[in-house]
């Protein structure tokens, strides 16, 4: 992680039918965590579904966030399923 | 306490260790969820968890936060397993110890139900055909609906 | 299983029976209950429970059908001790093992609570001044009602 | 306990105040639980206590009764302060 990137990490079935489970973005001014998923999602194929219908979690900095959240420089930002723990 | 492990964990150790740290307190409750032997399809026959490092326990000691300003939390111990586990298994285990039974069975229950709908674990099931992620369920999201 | 006993229990060996009975179902809830260091009065060094053998056993035994026809129970297992006990000594045990787990924590909580009011037991604190018969309290009454 | 007679007894508290723990009384047609707490209390001294403000719960044949459940020869029959378990 460096100090002027994102890291952006997926879990479950995301980090599995996205083959990926971290990965970095540049950090720039009035990004927020729906703004990065809706751009992600412009890569196509499995990425599609991030701006589909399957409800996707956000969390930044390991607390649950919004789409609104903004995401800053050094910050983690974690998409993933709803969670079916316990 | 709060720990999340590969190992399995034992229900005797957790109880004895609530029994000591809440010395002079008279109600202990304890839930502990095990994998059924019937999954949400045929033919399971394990599951695998996984979780979000970190951000897990953060979520669990606010979740023993919470329960303990609205009722009477001594000591509060959470387990939740991740990785490979058989059928039968034990998977999570919750244990509270307060001076009134009334609140070591509502803490116990709330800490329960909000860890199945807002710490970051994910369930998948493993069957002799594949495996598939399991998928919430809106029956937890009422439950915790119902302690706002 | 529904035991009055002199001996103290063991809340491994109850948990382990009923993991073992409910083999296959989900969850486990467990109530302990334990003599508090203070009691009604100053100085109570021990408590002494008498009961009424026979009726007791019938009353637990009905408690739990009751319980069984309003939530899933696969298995209850309750113990509850007479006799002299001291201060943080383990004095009532009522655990469900069901396949759900809103269900194991109900029937648990329903069972304890109307231990409390329905089943005849009575309490006499101990202190270095002589002993007291304690009076029942009128929110052990509450609780049961708000289960009718 | 003989066909023809009603076993009494007492606990806890009352047990130790009246200084008995069983006694038998003689079944009688109309007999109520209610009319032989009355006849108990006319003992005078300890036993007044059972017509008096303390609550004095009933059991019959081990199962929790009413002032107005009948007894019948054979009966057991039980006098108790409120529970006080768990």
């Amino acid at each position: 992680m460096h100090a002027d990137t994102i890291t952006v990490r997926f879990f479950a079935r995301l980090r599995e039918e996205l083959d990926t489970e971290t990965l970095e973005v540049s950090a720039r001014s009035g990004l927020t965590a729906g703004a990065l998923l809706e751009e992600l999602a412009q890569r196509g194929g499995p990425w599609a579904q991030l701006d589909g219908d399957q409800p996707v979690m956000v969390a930044v900095n390991q607390a649950m966030a919004r789409p609104a959240t903004a995401l800053n420089a050094g910050d983690e930002v974690a998409f993933f399923p709803p969670v079916t723990g316990g | 306490m709060i720990s999340v492990q590969f190992e399995d964990f034992d229900v005797a150790s957790e109880y004895t260790a609530l029994r000591d740290s809440g010395a002079g307190t008279g109600a202990i409750a304890t839930f502990t969820g095990l994998v059924r032997d019937s999954g949400d399809m045929e033919g399971v026959t394990g599951l695998y968890l996984e979780h979000y490092p970190g951000m897990t326990e953060q979520v669990i000691a606010g979740l023993i936060e919470d329960a303990s300003k609205r009722w009477d939390v001594r000591a509060a111990r959470v387990i939740h397993r991740v990785g490979r586990l058989a059928l039968c298994d034990q998977i999570v285990f919750v244990g509270v110890c307060s001076a009134h039974r009334g609140d070591a069975f509502a803490a116990c229950e709330f800490i329960m139900d909000a860890l199945k709908t807002s710490a970051p674990f994910w369930k998948k099931e493993l069957t002799d055909d594949g495996e598939h992620w399991v998928e919430q369920k809106s029956s937890d999201l009422d439950k915790t609906r119902t302690w706002e």
